[in-house]
């Protein structure tokens, strides 16, 4: 089934458009200082050359400090698409492993798992990170990372319960268990790989999740810290010149939605081909 | 002295009575105030933070004010306010002050000596925790020899004795607070809901919201122009501004360098400047974060201190942030103080003089990273910026940025407000973008620069001791002649740039917003809200909102 | 013939969240007591929800009964852990009714095979390969089979998959969850055909369990009726078939279609 | 049915006092003082700051201070805001209604727009409307939602002067309004975080319920609903809609929470002290009576939110027992 609904997906136009953007996205983040014209962080004359409109030399103009938008948007992504895939694979990692401990092994694990969640889910996700952010003073990428990734497997937990729970009723788990599999043994084997797709899914949503999440933090001052450009400090500098240098907001503003489009384009995709297969069964 | 001062007095008081009686100009309209924080208390003695001060201030008067002259020694200047005269005894340790028989409290009573009396007992009580009791701390007790008369007996002269007394105490009606329990006074509804004497008096407060003023029909001044003041709170900057850009709000305290790129498109709008009191800096710990005996291994060597200086270029910085908005700053001082004094020798810009001297020093790039070492530690050190101050933010990144030129990394580290106080009082930085809001008074100068003590340096975050900068500032504040004060001020002002223990940034000018439709006359530097009762909104030019908001009179 | 599977006094009750919606009182299985001989094949037959399917789970210690015991070869099967699970796992397998949903559709049918050769390391990596070979050709599929997948066949080849994926641990003993009722009259017959000669040269013992009496009557030695639980008649298939002692049992009887030919 | 109210009430309880306690011991590990910006300042002596901290009870050990702070919540009573020199009780009654008005307009809105564009969609299924659509409800969602605010600001505010940029109410006192006109007072100030909020909601809503409601369109039930020559129009709101409905409704008490701590910014940029607001104020400031009480109640909102929410979404649609 699942290795149809890839297959159901890598034939479906709009998810390919959405895997080519996110693809690029992450090609742009890894060569970005190759593809950069200028250093980020250079400020060739802060006094004359500052929030120029683009240009040939500067494609996307320059901000406040003269620095060159196009680079830091490159170099953004770096930083940004590297917080949030980190951020999405901890939430995602942690989120399959609650959830599937909580399925397989039930009882207490299961209550405590989901009175975890219930505490979690209660608490406003943005709150907390910006409360954590706030006392802890500002973090560098990789706590980041920790505290959004931390705060941000409830989705994935869930569904990878209820899915674990559907999965392990089902006679080909029973045929396993009857063959003397082990736990460990079914889950790695059968359940996983079943539950894959809805993982991705859930890591689709994540990651579009966490790109806004980090703006936002950016925009309360706890975000990446300067120099280091990402895409929620840079449109921080651009709010401040809304009417004046649209190029500072509208360009970051584009590589944010572009990926986060994407990002939701190839979830709901993917939920497609899992509805499609699970309707032809 | 004192009597020459009392005719001088007389004079202004008769010109402001003049004034007042010849040329009301019109009256009615309400000011709206666009405001980014909310007073935290309208109980005076409680009042920390600008905000705060610009209400309760409009609400209860002073028994005098400082004059715009701004002079805090002796009584030069200060204009009557509840106190129509005062009179100094012979020894300086007594003042006695004449309260105007014409005060009234808001709900119709008289203001008398005895008001003087209570606010001192409650200024004094520690269970009331007045923040700034230390002012009062040369006050002994205050007489009442009849209503109308206050003795103040102080127990030490001191040159601006009268300045701490006046600036610092506000009357407060005994008549309806003498009741409540002085540790209940904090949150009583009858200081949520003030009874001042003041220009105008409190209509309603909605904490975080707005506050609305009404003006006092009874004022013993004279009644003001406008009908009533509206405090409008939003804590975020932008919105601050977009308030008074849509024509929502007629006032803003001070506009942001990005705020003056929209000006232009808009003609209702106009910048009033008025001076300003601060001034930021760069500041150096000279103690080890890690054991506070120890020097800073850095910033612990003066010669280091200054070549830092000289790589930065602050006339970029200044140019780049804020344009024509703010200057150099010079040393550790604001221009509008009386005591600055802009012929002072400062560490000038030459970033290859400062790489010469990080060379000289044993600084050398040796393994070719960018960064300078020497016995295998880098010149780096990280600069610590509250995250709620986007102008201390951006000097940082341009300080960063011209800093690596010379081979120096900073790393940047902001936090929020109450961390960076928090680290800062704690001595836990290499460096931080301090800033400092002084007032006219150079006393202040001792809190933040003098060798840490119980009674100077308590902001001294950097632990800087120079013998040389404390001993003429204490002789400074007790020197009685402006000329004497001046002179002590400007060999420590010297001291404190000759041995850099910061890099003195720059000093912002305030710019108010100021709508059109609003005259305000000149803005009091420490205080713009000083003159609110002669601002006046052009008849021709009321809005709905004026009419709508007015409160009955 | 000594017996392989002992059963007293079983109780099955339903899954515990089950029991909010259903009826809390009720069980599954609600003491059975049973025998099944080496080499017979036992029929247990009834409606559906009559419990036979809990009945044989519980058996295989797939679900957890409430109370009473079941022997295998003599050991207590719900006292076993660890090394005697396993060990009981091999000897003892299951085969259930859809073949679609009991094979895992992600794999290749030769790793479905091998799983329990891998499970219990019964072979290395290349005898373990010819014996998946050698399965496939038992239960008739051909070695080209192994690298499909299992929704490339249709049902009866599914069946035969799951078959060799339970003798792949040569068990002793194979509990049959409806496992022909599901295909159709033809293909029930190949598969039926194939059990029957499997169980002759494999020496198995099956627990037969289906929900119409037409299914078993060719392969059973005796038919266990079971009803809302319980075991209401127990006898050798000619006596069932010929007489029947229980109003189920004839009820069940009844309901087979007797073509007029 | 009481018991199952008595085991969620326990079940609220409990977890309320988890998240009061992680909150608490959290803070304790915060830098900072609830008396540092609020007694920050050359002329304040240290000596007053110590003796602000003895009199709200900081200067005694955590635990002591947990269980004080326990015992009086057992009370009913939330403890004093230093920073706000009120109790906290006050502040909250204060932000509470604010915070419920914003996200509950925002919510209805929301919630109408999205099942609207959602149904709409589905009815021009793969057509350009849906396209249209699916591109809009993307970018509500991609989009941060306070550059969305600051945008409808400087725009529908500075610009056009559609309305206020910012405040709860007109100046004056409002009070003594007609009704009719405090409403429309009310709404004109409520219009723009109200839409920039609804704006993310409908977003999300809608993209959930055209999903929910395709996957529906294809079972049978409304093969025979179309066969029996019903519109498409009835087909989508009389039998497609119940049935894709439940779901969302319960995808939305789970967001909820989350909703109401995005709602930050935006009351934030708007001028308006809700519940978010406060909070982060509470926290900037140190004042950990008003945080903790301010989390405590945004618990307690979540947890009754999920239940109203399961509660409409098992009454919306009965959910249908899937054969096996």
């Amino acid at each position: 089934m699942a290795t149809n609904t890839w297959r159901r997906l890598m034939h479906d136009r709009p998810a390919r458009i959405a895997a080519a953007v996110l693809g690029t996205a992450a090609l742009v983040a890894f060569f970005a200082p190759w593809l950069a014209r200028y250093d980020p962080t250079l400020q060739p004359d802060p006094v004359t050359l500052r929030l120029l409109a683009p240009s040939w030399q500067h494609w996307f103009g320059t901000d406040p400090f003269s620095r060159d938008v196009l680079s830091r948007v490159l170099h953004g992504a770096r930083v940004s698409l590297g917080v949030a895939a980190g951020a999405m694979l901890l939430a995602v990692t942690l989120g399959a492993a609650l959830g599937a401990l909580a399925a397989v092994f039930g009882g207490w694990v299961d209550a405590a798992v989901g009175a975890l969640v219930d505490v979690l889910i209660a608490m406003p996700r943005l709150l907390v990170v910006i409360a954590l952010v706030a006392t802890f003073g500002a973090l560098s990428p990789w706590w980041l990372i920790a505290l959004i990734g931390g705060s941000g497997w409830l989705a994935t937990a869930r569904i990878v319960r209820a899915e674990f729970r559907d999965h392990l009723q089902r006679d080909y788990v029973l045929a396993a268990r009857a063959l003397g599999a082990s736990r460990w043994r079914i889950v790695w084997q059968h359940l996983l790989p079943a539950v894959a797709p809805q993982i991705a899914v859930a890591a689709a949503l994540a990651l579009a999740a966490v790109i806004p999440l980090e703006a936002a933090l950016s925009f309360v001052g706890l975000g990446i810290q300067p120099p280091l450009p990402s895409w929620g400090n840079i449109l921080l500098d651009g709010t401040d010149y809304l009417t004046t240098a649209w190029w500072l907001v509208v360009f970051p503003l584009g590589a944010v939605t572009l990926t986060v489009g994407s990002a939701l384009v190839l979830a709901d995709r993917l939920r497609a081909a899992i509805a499609g297969e699970e309707h032809r069964r | 002295m004192t009597r020459i001062f009392l005719g001088r007095l007389a004079l202004v008081l008769c010109l402001a009575a003049a004034c007042g009686g010849r040329d009301r100009g019109p009256t009615g309209g309400i000011v709206v105030v666009s405001a980014g924080a909310d007073a935290e208390t309208l109980f005076p003695p409680l009042v920390v933070t600008n905000q705060g001060r610009a209400v309760t201030e409009l609400i209860y008067d002073k028994l005098a004010d400082i004059g715009p002259g701004l002079n805090t020694i002796g009584d030069a200047g200060f204009v009557p306010k509840l106190a129509s005269t005062w009179e100094w005894s012979r020894d300086s340790l007594t003042i006695t002050f004449h309260m105007n028989p014409n005060a009234r409290w808001h709900d119709g009573r008289p203001v008398t000596a005895r008001d003087v009396q209570y606010a001192f007992k409650v200024w004094t009580d520690s269970a009331v925790g007045a923040v700034q009791r230390s002012a009062l701390a040369s006050v002994d007790s205050i007489a009442t020899p009849d209503a109308l008369t206050a003795r103040v007996h102080f127990r030490e002269r001191a040159p601006e004795q009268f300045f701490a007394f006046v600036y610092t105490l506000i009357p407060l009606p005994a008549h309806r607070l003498a009741a409540i329990a002085d540790t209940a006074l904090h949150d009583a509804a009858e200081v949520r809901a003030p009874v001042g004497n003041g220009p105008f008096r409190f209509v309603s407060w909605m904490p975080r919201v707005r506050l609305e003023l009404a003006a006092n029909a009874a004022y013993y001044a004279g009644r003001p122009r406008l009908d009533g003041v509206v405090y409008v709170v939003a804590a975020q900057g932008a919105t601050v501004a977009a308030r008074l850009l849509a024509g929502e709000a007629d006032f803003l305290e001070q506009l942001a360098p990005p705020d003056f790129a929209q000006l232009p498109a808009d003609h209702s709008v106009r910048a009033q400047a008025y001076g300003g009191f601060d001034y930021l800096f760069v500041q150096f710990n000279l103690r080890d974060p890690a054991a506070t005996e120890r020097a800073h291994p850095i910033f612990g060597d003066v010669a280091l201190r200054r070549a830092l200086t000289l790589g930065v270029n602050r006339t970029a910085i200044v140019r780049s942030i804020f344009d024509t908005l703010a200057r150099p700053a010079i040393g550790p001082f604001s221009r509008t103080q009386w005591t600055a004094d802009t012929t002072l020798r400062g560490i000038p810009f030459d970033s290859a003089l400062a790489a010469r001297a990080l060379d000289s020093l044993g600084w050398h790039d040796t393994n070719g990273d960018g960064v300078r070492e020497r016995g295998g530690r880098p010149l780096a050190f990280s600069l610590l910026v509250p995250a709620s101050s986007r102008a201390r933010q951006a000097a940082a990144v341009l300080l960063q940025a011209q800093l690596k030129t010379i081979g120096v990394r900073v790393t940047i580290e902001q936090a929020d407000f109450n961390a960076f106080l928090d680290r800062a009082h704690r001595a836990a930085f290499d460096a931080l973008v301090g800033g400092v809001r002084t007032s006219p008074s150079p006393r202040g100068v001792r809190d933040v620069w003098s060798t840490p003590g119980p009674a100077a340096g308590t902001q001294n975050f950097g632990r800087w001791s120079n013998t040389t900068f404390d001993a003429h500032v204490d002789s400074a504040l007790a020197a009685t002649s402006a000329g004497a004060v001046r002179a002590h001020v400007r060999t420590a002002y010297q001291a404190a740039i000759d041995d850099a223990p910061a890099i003195w940034l720059y000093e912002p000018r305030l710019f108010a917003g100021v709508h059109r439709r609003l005259t305000v006359g000149a803005l009091r530097p420490d205080a713009w809200w000083a003159n609110v009762a002669s601002w006046s909104i052009d008849p021709a030019q009321r809005l709905p909102r004026d009419r709508r908001a007015s409160p009955t009179p | 013939m000594s017996a392989l599977l002992e059963v007293r006094d079983l109780v099955v009750d339903y899954a515990p969240h089950a029991t909010a919606a259903r009826d809390p009182h009720r069980r599954a299985v609600d003491g059975v007591s049973l025998d099944v001989m080496r080499g017979e094949t036992l029929a247990l037959v009834g409606e559906s929800g009559s419990g036979k399917t809990s009945l044989g789970r519980a058996v295989l210690r797939l679900i957890e009964p409430a109370s009473g015991s079941v022997r295998f070869d003599g050991t207590d099967v719900r006292a076993l852990r660890g090394v005697g699970l396993t060990r009981f796992r091999r000897r003892a397998q299951v085969v259930f009714q859809d073949p679609k949903a009991s094979l895992d559709p992600r794999m290749r049918v030769g790793d479905i095979v091998r799983e329990g050769i891998d499970i219990h390391a019964l072979a290395p990596r290349a005898a373990a390969d010819r014996r998946v070979v050698r399965l496939l050709e038992e239960v008739g599929l051909s070695a080209a089979d192994a690298v499909r997948v299992p929704h490339e066949f249709s049902g009866g080849e599914r069946q035969r998959i799951a078959i060799a994926r339970a003798l792949a641990v040569e068990p002793e003993f194979l509990v049959l969850d409806e496992a022909v009722s599901a295909l159709d009259v033809l293909v029930r017959r190949q598969v039926l055909d194939l059990l029957a000669a499997l169980q002759a040269s494999r020496g198995l013992t099956y627990l037969f369990i289906a929900h119409d009496l037409a299914l078993v009557e060719r392969i059973a030695t005796r038919v266990a009726v079971m009803q809302q639980g319980r075991i209401v008649e127990c006898a050798p298939s000619a006596t069932l078939f010929g007489a029947p002692s229980s109003d189920a049992a004839r009820a069940l009887l009844a309901a087979i279609p007797r073509f007029p030919w | 049915m009481t018991r199952l109210v008595v085991t969620r009430a326990l079940h609220a309880a409990a977890v309320c006092a988890v998240v009061a306690t992680s909150v608490f011991v959290l803070l304790q590990f915060a830098p900072g003082d609830p008396f540092a910006t609020s007694l920050d300042g050359a002329d304040i002596p240290p000596g007053v700051r110590a003796e602000w901290r003895a009199r709200y009870g900081f200067d005694r050990p955590p635990t002591e201070r947990f269980v004080r702070w326990a015992g009086a919540l057992a009370r009913g009573e939330l403890g004093y805001s230093a920073s706000r020199h009120q109790t906290v009780a006050a502040v909250v009654s204060d932000a509470v209604p604010r915070t419920l008005l914003l996200v509950g307009v925002a919510l209805v809105i929301g919630f109408a727009a999205g099942v609207g564009i959602a149904v709409l969609q589905a009815r021009h299924h793969r057509r350009w409307p849906d396209r249209v659509l699916g591109a809009l409800t993307l970018g509500g969602v991609a989009v941060p939602e306070f550059l969305l605010a600051l945008l409808a600001m400087t725009w529908l505010g500075v610009r056009w002067r559609l309305f206020p940029v910012a405040g709860i109410g007109s100046l004056g006192d409002t009070a003594a309004w007609p009704l009719w006109e405090q409403v429309a007072d009310l709404v004109w100030h409520l219009a723009l975080p109200a839409i920039v909020l609804a704006i993310a909601v409908a977003s999300r809503v809608a993209r959930h319920q055209r999903a929910a409601l395709l996957g529906v369109l294809d079972e049978d039930f409304i093969r025979t609903a179309r066969a029996k020559g019903l519109g498409e129009w009835d087909v989508l709101w009389r039998h497609a809609l119940p049935n894709a409905i439940g779901p969302v409704i319960a995808l939305l008490g789970l967001a909820l929470p989350s909703l109401v701590g995005g709602a930050v910014l935006i009351e934030r940029i708007f001028g308006w002290p809700g519940m978010g607001l406060t909070l982060f104020d509470a926290l900037l400031a140190r004042d950990y009576p008003l945080v903790l009480a301010a989390v405590l109640l945004a618990t307690v909102l979540a947890v009754l939110a999920r239940t109203l929410t399961d509660v409409i979404a098992e009454l919306v649609a009965p959910r249908r027992t899937r054969e096996p």
